[in-house]
């Protein structure tokens, strides 16, 4: 008798706070956007189920003895993202931004939208019951970065107290870059400036895509050490990949060890998706951010395109301008698919490569920016 | 408030300030980078494409293949 | 001169204590087992390795200093057993269990063996030189579960000294189902009912593949929020897997990862197989009860098999509640061979593959009665 | 050591009750489950399980080849 | 105003010490060695990359909160070295050893350069600046033992300072063997010697690739328990292998898992090149030392077989005598390839293979003579 | 430092010593129980060479490629 009411008493059912229970269906959600809208479910699986484990009464899996309490400390230490960086570096083919760096600029120009919603961030301490530290807007103002790992590391560092928030949405803005990006993209061009043909690429040789990540790292030293942690990886993923010697490496780092990280940091990530963190006035704050970070970002690309064809000789289709968010490689085949709808013999996914890759370098100065001058 | 938000202010004038440093710098070291390695160390073109188009698979792969062939031979035998 | 005493000191020989002695004979006889046998050689060899590994005198390798300490800290913070479990669930398919749900009450059934030998271990007591608390009681009780992980991942947390005996136990007998099942499942049989043919199965759609896990994980935290560890992350690998969405990761959780983890997980657990923790009296009394709770089980699984017949239309083969003791898929195979000897026709793998599976959830469920009412 | 013994028998009635209940809530929640996505959401009917059984391989399978080859190609070209 | 101060404070070009950019030059050396000149990359690029990492200025990247201060625990608590002496161990085939077992004399022999190299450090104290104390002089001769993770695993407990110079010194000779062996293995052989073909080898049975390497384990067990991390680690992915019946654990221990662990290991061997501990004078020392004792440990091994030749029948070609270091394939290539040029017709690879692995077993034999004896 | 440079010969001596005894008699224990496995535990001859030399893939590759196949439709299916 005794038993059963101690049993009862540690039912779910009994336990339940209704922050708990919301909590709960936003992981459902979560899983649901990952596995029938297909957003990103790499991370947004992992997330979802993450913040379901981590929100059921009485087992604390998420606190001390249990899994989530220890995998987390992955993230704390910084270690997970900067293996998926280190991955992503493997994965990623420098060669079409190396057949022509001046696209680079375009991926700097879209870092404007982490900037604007920092800026908005504190512009949102008007309202009454919202408080951004600087921290927590710097850390804010990353999602417009559109890059999870480089989001994830700087929100750990800056603000891990909205860790659960900034990364839920940065992955599903990511995700939903086929609808963000396209109207803006439209707004800003006209259908000529759509149809512009870029010229062929020559072809980069090996030795280039071996020099390029040292290149990167080197100027990254110099510059910006803030940086070089997520730098650093990034090139050596990329080294491993280009120089071609370690093929064993590199395919474990961009399989198996991506793999593996991926569901410990999604878990882990989860894991922060508490009601007491979650279910703030913040968060509605955090996400509308987001999505006007993305919106600025390609913004600043596509207009940063139109500028640069001001001054130069060799056209640019501003449409890859707005690759330069990064958010690797859907916002690339946004603008391959941009370009066909107004040339159907314009293919420009790989010159939207470039910006798309250099995007990726760009946030990861931006991220280094916050971490040194953000105390 | 306002004091937070000029820091933001400067924050941004100087985070794009360097990202764009930055990624010019970066344009300008690819750019003689890549001139450089074309004139001096230009890539020895690779033998062997003709036999990728004509098998329709290359020769590394083949060489996995055999490698992994290789590999559960010696350890089943 | 010094240094050939001082080296003739530091030999295993000048060092050997009866004790370790055994324990590495213990260890090479699970070589021999896994090797010679078959004995789950996948988990036996580490473990058999790891006794081996951890009984050298002088090297201390299962202590301070020592790879299988620091490997330990796995098992100890509940991690190596959930991820192996997080990967069987992936490889598990839930189809036959969906397809004929009344099935999953075998699988409620033999957990019978586990409360049984609680009991037993109780009751054992009362030989002179046995003492078994409540919380050694049921962790040798959890062996009648059938399913390693489970065993090793209750033992860790209620009687980290018996671990060692426990996993032994616990694999040993899955080794062993085809040769304890059978003279039980016949006793309890007519040869008519073993005769029995079952329906068709219907097919079952993805989408309910996809459902159910989650289901399941509901269902738990609702009723029983200490078993959710298990059952959460065996139910985030079955969806990896069931969803199809995130392929990469599935694959990894059931390969790479689980072989990783097996490896460090069967060191560690050989670790805990010391001459100080096994040389007693008490190993006899879990090996005896571990034996008869797969025999409680299996002879529950029949009988509750035969109960359903009385009250239902659609016959049940009773060979297949067997298989509700889990050891996936032995006994499940077990059931299709005695199956097949009464009647050529008769296939029953696919129809123990649902009691088999559910298996698993109950002692899932078993262990999380145990985590939360044992104190 | 008798009371053990009781907290024992109480512990397998709790035990076996609750894994009966679990499972016989999991039959009921499975038959309801199946029932409605079977009417609500059936699964739409594959295609292409011919090409599967004519050529033994399904596409999947090639296509997984191809992207191994595809890779391989890209890495070494 | 203050923003640009503080940036330009933060960054590298500000905050560069002259060792710091020196440690980065002899990354880039490393990089360079591994991917144009192909030596041992697997390793080389990890570790010259992680010396990069660990020398940028104001990042801290191997300090606390770094990530490469957190993977060198792996080190510090000797686990790398292991697990990768596993994957080695499953990787290695014992069939040619086993087929004519007194070439491990050979394998014996050549081990005569560690302690050579030993002496050779201490006799360097003599020189005013070098003070090497004696577990100093131990962790450089294990260079000479041509094994990498033997290397690492002694050097991380007896002279963790030397730790970089020494990994850098065993991979880099390791990969100069086709250099430095051919010279003195002509200067000490006759042409007629070189010309020994040797006879065909038997078949090795199954059982006996089984059996070996649990023989191997309990002889070290009996005599030097010291040794048993190593060899126990090494025995346990040779048994793996050679046992046929857990072929995914031995797969994953011989790719996935050594892949990550050299990722690992050598990121943090790299982030132990700091310019405090790799500038000194004693680096040449050790530099040096290394060269020689793999010049005398290639001697030892090309006599040792020329004084077996004097008591045997069954000749023995001496040039396999130099394949004993270890350096396994890659030395005994070396003997195969100066023994076709004086037999065109005379294979010797396998021959080599022999003494090739004893060397593995050799040295780890002489690590746990230094770990047990040098306090 | 004389008196380290003695601790180091005797080091010398004791250390190769050791790994001569040591594999001396490993060579002891390998004949042993080479002997020993051929004359009490012979191998089994594997069947099966011919069809590893005819097809030029051996059994378990095969067996391997099966193995991936099934698994793909089982997934895909
Ligand atoms: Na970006
Ligand atoms: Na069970
Ligand atoms: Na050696």
């Amino acid at each position: 008798m005794e038993n059963l009411l101690s049993l009862w008493q540690s039912t779910g059912l009994y336990n339940f706070t209704s922050g708990q229970a919301f909590m709960m269906l936003v992981g459902f959600l979560l899983l649901f956007l990952a596995i029938k809208k297909g957003f990103e479910p790499l991370l947004l699986l992992p997330i979802g189920f993450g913040a379901i484990l981590s929100n059921i009464p009485v087992a604390g899996i998420a606190e001390e003895g249990g899994i989530l309490y220890y995998l987390y400390f992955g993230i704390k230490l910084g270690i997970f993202p900067l293996l998926i960086f280190m991955g992503v570096g493997a994965m990623t083919d420098f060669g079409p931004m190396l057949a022509n760096p001046k696209t680079m600029l375009l991926g700097a120009a879209a870092q404007f939208g982490i900037f604007a919603s920092l800026l908005g961030a504190l512009a949102l301490n008007a309202i009454p019951g919202l408080e951004f530290s600087l921290r927590d807007a710097a850390a804010i103002g990353i999602i417009g970065g559109a890059d999870g790992p480089t989001a994830i590391y700087v929100a750990s560092k800056l603000a891990p107290d909205l860790l659960g928030a900034i990364a839920v949405a940065a992955y599903s803005y990511m995700a939903l870059v086929p609808l963000i990006q396209p109207p803006i993209m439209r707004a800003l061009t006209t259908e000529d400036e759509r149809k512009i043909e870029m010229q062929q690429m020559r072809v980069v040789s090996r030795t280039e895509k071996i020099v390029f990540p040292l290149m990167l790292l080197v100027l990254s030293v110099l510059l910006l050490p803030s940086a070089t942690p997520l730098i650093g990886m990034f090139a050596l993923g990329n080294l491993m990949n280009a120089c071609g010697v370690v093929e064993r490496l590199s395919q474990t780092a961009q399989n198996e060890l991506i793999n593996i990280v991926t569901i410990f940091l999604g878990l882990s990530v989860g894991s922060k998706l508490s009601a007491h963190a979650f279910l703030q006035f913040q968060t509605l704050g955090i996400l509308a951010l987001g999505a006007i970070a993305f919106a600025i970002g390609t913004a600043s690309g596509v207009i940063m395109a139109k500028i640069m064809n001001r001054f130069s000789d060799t056209p640019i289709n501003p449409l890859i301008g707005a690759a330069g968010v990064s958010a690797v490689p859907m916002a690339a085949r946004v603008a391959n698919k941009l370009g066909l709808e107004s040339n159907p013999h314009n293919f420009l996914l790989m010159h939207a490569m470039g910006p798309n890759v250099a995007g990726v370098i760009g946030s990861a100065v931006a991220a280094g920016v916050l971490l040194s001058l953000v105390k | 408030m306002a004091e937070m938000m000029s820091s933001g202010v400067e924050l941004m004038f100087a985070g794009m300030g360097i990202v764009f440093l930055f990624l010019t710098m970066l344009v300008y070291a690819v750019n003689i980078m890549s001139t450089l390695i074309q004139r001096f160390f230009p890539d020895v073109p690779v033998s062997g494409i003709s036999t990728s188009l004509s098998t329709g698979i290359d020769k590394s792969v083949i060489a996995a293949i055999a490698a992994a062939v290789h590999q559960h031979r010696r350890q089943h035998k």
